[in-house]
């Protein structure tokens, strides 16, 4: 009745290159020809596993605290990685070791930080990444901000920032995207979509039938990718950064994916979810994907596999010593880094806590601790 | 009877709450097949239903907001936030709305909801799981904050808590959770808020504390008491309004204060206890008001945090020197 | 390349029943052939104009704190009351005097509050609407709360939220409206598009073709109505409403209309934007349509409308009279409904106030005050 | 040299910094072509252009976290609230993020923020505009809060925390804003953070303030001398970390204390003030800490906002009864 006229429409797409098999949907992307980018992937991946699983095996023996393991999930953390440049700035969650790793952060520092120590966060790598950020979706903003530094400096650079489909609810992704859009900000938010925010589901965050559509409310692109098919995501997040940093404003990339394990050490997921649900998911899961595609090619087989295998358990074990041989750090290096220079009017008490720790230390020594 | 760990007696409370008034519901972060991260809401999905136990999405600033609404409507919604560091975008509504619905409107819609958290540090928890900002809300009127120090408080001053017809921040120890155990009779009974429970008597020094930190108080007084000195400890237990009358009463016996909290000093509810007592209590100070407390710096990740934690012997050189005062 | 699948599709509609000049688009809905509800919604309208006026003016002569005026909206609030029944709540912003009007809000009420007295907001009439919010958009879960109530009890009642485009760059806004998709609560959400947010322009807030489509990220429906035309907002919204009730769920409404003077009466809109933008938009302006329409149906006169303007001005003295005769409050109410009993704590201090408040008083009759 | 008002010497302490130093930002609502709601950047659009004063969508949460991207990348963002009642979305990034940073990074990353935010009552102005909630912010590890008393005050302090390496939350009062006038000399000097200034030099008492109700305190302050009672006035200025030193040093001489602030009483910066007379300035007390304050409710709609406000009758009335105190 009256006039009723469309006057906006939106479509979201969804991109996959390799069948659940392995099997690849032609045409693949030119870059995948290459024998070496493709192991190069598929190593990191299993690197990441490696880690993981090592870093679960420690915190089960008292040797780290609470870790969150990306089981399944490593086709979105490394490809968004891969897609990356080095001078780009990473804001990832905590779920996003694949992509850390990749950009140079060390195993070493991730075990302090999961191990309790502040150093964890002070990579050596890429200095300009931002470490973990721990409460979900807070650190949308944190992307847009430095996306708009890149944009202020006119440096041809790109904040990629990864929320998982939980943080999605918060107002702060919706704010920062919403903003993105306003200022065209390169940034791409990357949505590891693994259907599960600790017990609840997809279904209960949110009645989006796609978290890509999110996108439709800041009024930015947004696409859906297969999240356990790496080359989908490698293709599809590298193509939104490089619109990014040519100047054409940022998108969001909803990568679909699985949590195969708990949500953290401190979960146990069969409390809420079916194991059933579970064991259909492994029959989608990343890793062998793409190694029955290399494996097809003719570009991987057994010796490269066990060779592999003992790569990552060496370097992971290197890195386990390092983090268990750190020096433990000072209790006063508290007080050292809340500012600048420390405030006249903590003095005090900096000093009562040294006197603190020398007590403690001398009783320990005196053997009544 | 039975004995119970606090978050068994946090439990308790919740579902006698609900099994007596149908107007309580419980809403959270993977509360309800879950039973909550700490396990405070096992078993209440089964026993009262989706309508009344209700996953949220992960959106904070809007389950103190729904509280509002529900509030308004008669509704007594219990909101638990898994942590304290995760509250903070609720700060907005709780500061702005939930706290001043009643006044806003002349008491035409009220707020009679219980805000409750997981509080502390000492568990060795990651990043933001270890906030002891209790202060932040004491400072707003019309919240009332409460903490308690014991599975049988915990289960009194909530059920205390749910009733009340206008919103608490009920903030509960996580170190404290699974143990000690206590007797708890789950017979509905609150206990009162607004007032200190007096946990020692003792004649020479008032060591005043609230939630986790009345662990290592209990154990300084005794480690006090073979030294001959007899301290009374002060639970505070809500510590918004403070009940000042017994600080002062037991402080007016012992002319000697040392004031104990997790929280950073500055600003902190130690502040306000000392600040009352160097006005209305200022004649009965035989020596310096002690403040032991957590350092005004971020609490460190978990291989420093009992650094930053008030121990035992902290807690015991701060009462030494405020017995040695003259 | 690869596969690449359309996963969701969503369009955004416009309707409007009347053209700027009054001119009906047919056909129109049925329930706007009967002239009393036309010419109510007329008079609301004047109403509501009347009193904006007489409350700027109040204010200019220091006889009212700061006022937000509805001028050129009126269509928005007295559209979407007159599309509530009595028993739905009503969750407005600061700018919804026409919905709050025609709800049983008295003027003397609103004076009251924009004079800064809390009385205004115990309203006599709607005693579950709520009062105005002065923090933009954070009213929005509030009104999921209470479609929540309705929905847990089973009541087909409707909670009904309005909020200004500026609004919607909140995450509070997005935060309700994803949970209200979640649960299908019964609330519907009006964004009171006026193209401003005090001087930031809607392109400035998002880069969105339409408010309406930021329904799109919560999984819930949304379109657009000409705001300025009344017959369109109550169709429409009221059509919403309804869905709601029936157990349908929630939806968005923009309502496109334009704020015709200063934010409040603090702002200088003329610092900000060109007269000619504001000159043009008189054009469209929902009085005179509405006003257009009846006469051309033969339903409206000189006559009436000499009778209208006396009977809004005599409405409006009689509320000014009222506020201004209003006896002062107690200073000691500050206390009195912070909690539903004082707590013991707090005696002293309502005891200071009240001793404070003799001194003054005393004072002030001695004549040194 | 000119007589500026308050939020002229704020805008030229802004237009100094930004011409100095090409990181520092302004960000905000309002902020551009309108000024902001104050006028504090009246001009700076047109002088600095849309790249450095730049208008947000009303997104508070957003603002500060864009803070803290931006620092991390080496810019010194000014964000703008318009009122303190609308900046608390944003207090989970302030808490949990801005604050943090340095440390958490150990110094690789850091946030050199200015968070701007008018403050307080006394200018009959809407819900929601007349909070004085330092308290807030003052407890947090690692932020910086501080209070400008006059336009030359507001103008060193400003550029002093635009200077300052990590965040600073600066509040400035808007019943202050337009008058009283003072000479202010736009010559790019900063006045020192973390310290107090003595407006009034005096040997009988003690007023410690900041912020708006210095003006009560001075008037306080001249009537209590025209009563043969010399007051020394304190501004502390930076409520976190507070320069006890000074406060301490001067009760020392005075033995007598009042606080006067016009935050709610109940952990205010007063109780933190008062706690540190209660442990190290107890010896000098002759007379108990006196608190006048806002009272622990919510601050009234305009018509009512002056029986909260302190007053310089309830100053003096408090005075008075410190000064007899014996
Ligand atoms: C603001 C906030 N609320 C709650 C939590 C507790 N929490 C940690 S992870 C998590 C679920 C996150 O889900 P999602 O965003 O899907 O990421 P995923 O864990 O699946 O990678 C929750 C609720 C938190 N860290 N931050
Ligand atoms: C959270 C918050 N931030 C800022 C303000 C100050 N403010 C009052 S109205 C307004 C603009 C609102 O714009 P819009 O939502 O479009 O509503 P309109 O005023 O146009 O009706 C702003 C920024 C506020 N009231 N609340
Ligand atoms: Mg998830
Ligand atoms: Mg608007």
């Amino acid at each position: 009745m009256g006039s009723d006229r469309v006057v906006a429409r939106f479509e979201i797409h969804s991109t996959r290159y390799l069948e659940p098999d392995g099997t690849p949907i032609e045409p693949l992307p030119a870059w995948s020809d290459d024998r070496d980018t493709l192991v190069d992937l598929y190593r990191a991946m299993v690197r990441t596993r490696t880690f993981d699983a090592r870093a679960v095996a420690l915190q089960r023996t008292g040797q780290l605290g609470t870790f969150a393991s990306s089981l399944g999930q490593e086709a979105v953390a490394v490809g968004l990685g891969a897609a990356m440049q080095p001078e780009d700035v990473l804001v990832p969650s905590f779920r996003e070791q694949g992509a850390q790793l990749w950009r140079g952060v060390t195993m070493t520092e991730l075990l302090l930080y999961w191990g309790g120590d502040e150093r964890g966060s002070d990579f050596a790598g890429p200095r300009e990444d931002f470490p973990i950020s721990v409460p979900v979706g807070s650190h949308a903003s944190h992307a847009a901000g430095i996306a708009m530094a890149f944009q202020l400096r006119g440096e041809p650079r790109v904040a990629v920032c990864v929320v998982g489909d939980g943080a999605t609810s918060k107002g702060d992704v919706y704010e920062a995207l919403n903003f993105a859009g306003v200022r065209r900000l390169p940034m791409v938010l990357v949505v590891n979509d693994n259907q599960w925010a600790i017990s609840v589901p997809r279904a209960v965050q949110t009645a989006a039938t796609t978290l890509a559509q999110k996108a439709v409310a800041a009024g930015v692109p947004g696409e859906q990718v297969d999240g356990n098919d790496v080359i989908a995501v490698r293709t599809q997040v590298a193509l939104a950064i490089e619109r990014a940093r040519s100047g054409e404003g940022p998108a969001v990339i909803e990568a679909v994916t699985y949590r195969l394990t708990d949500h953290t050490t401190s979960d146990d997921a069969s409390r809420y979810r079916p194991p059933e649900e579970v064991t259909e998911r492994w029959a989608h899961e990343p890793v062998v994907r793409l190694r029955s595609l290399l494996v097809a090619r003719g570009w991987w087989g057994k010796d490269d596999e066990e060779g592999l295998t003992a790569d990552c358990r060496a370097d992971v074990e290197a890195a386990v010593d390092a983090y268990l041989h750190t020096p433990a750090l000072p209790a006063t290096s508290m007080f050292d880094h809340l500012h600048a220079e420390l405030p006249a009017a903590l003095a005090g008490q900096r000093a009562e806590l040294e006197a603190a720790v020398a007590r403690t230390d001398a009783s320990a020594e005196g053997g009544h601790g | 009877m039975a004995e119970l760990t606090m978050v068994e007696a946090i439990r308790t409370a919740m579902a006698r709450a609900m099994a007596d008034d149908p107007s309580v519901l419980v809403l959270g972060e993977d509360i309800g097949r879950d039973g909550g991260v700490f396990r405070a809401t096992d078993g209440l999905l089964d026993r009262f239903g989706p309508d009344r136990v209700i996953d949220t999405p992960i959106s904070e600033a809007l389950f103190c907001g729904l509280a509002v609404g529900l509030g308004a409507q008669g509704f007594r919604p219990i909101v638990e936030f898994q942590f304290l560091g995760f509250l903070y975008p609720g700060l907005d509504q709780l500061i702005n709305h939930a706290s001043r619905l009643r006044n806003r409107t002349r008491g035409r819609l009220s707020c009679p909801t219980v805000v409750r958290s997981v509080w502390g540090g000492g568990i060795g928890a990651p990043e933001h799981h270890s906030e002891a900002t209790e202060a932040l809300m004491a400072h707003i009127p019309g919240l009332r904050v409460v903490l308690p120090s014991s599975p049988a408080r915990a289960y009194g001053l909530l059920l205390a808590a749910i009733a009340d017809p206008d919103p608490v921040v009920f903030l509960e120890p996580s170190r404290r959770y699974r143990s000690p155990r206590e007797e708890v009779v789950d017979d509905g009974h609150p206990l009162p808020l607004d007032r200190c429970a007096v946990l020692r008597h003792g004649t020479d020094l008032t060591l005043v504390s609230w939630g986790a930190t009345l662990g290592e108080v209990l154990e300084a007084a005794d480690a006090l008491a073979a030294e001959g000195v007899e301290a009374e400890v002060i639970d505070v237990s809500t510590v918004k309004p403070i009940d000042t009358g017994t600080i002062l009463a037991s402080v007016e016996r012992t002319g000697r204060a040392v004031i104990v909290h997790e929280a950073a000093r500055a600003g902190g509810i130690g502040a306000e206890i000392a600040a009352v007592l160097a006005d209305e209590g200022l004649t009965s100070l035989l020596a310096p008001v002690a403040r032991v407390t957590g350092y005004d710096t971020v609490i460190p990740l978990a291989r420093l945090e009992h650094a930053y934690l008030p121990d035992v012997e902290r807690i015991l050189g701060a009462a030494r020197r405020t017995m040695e005062y003259s």
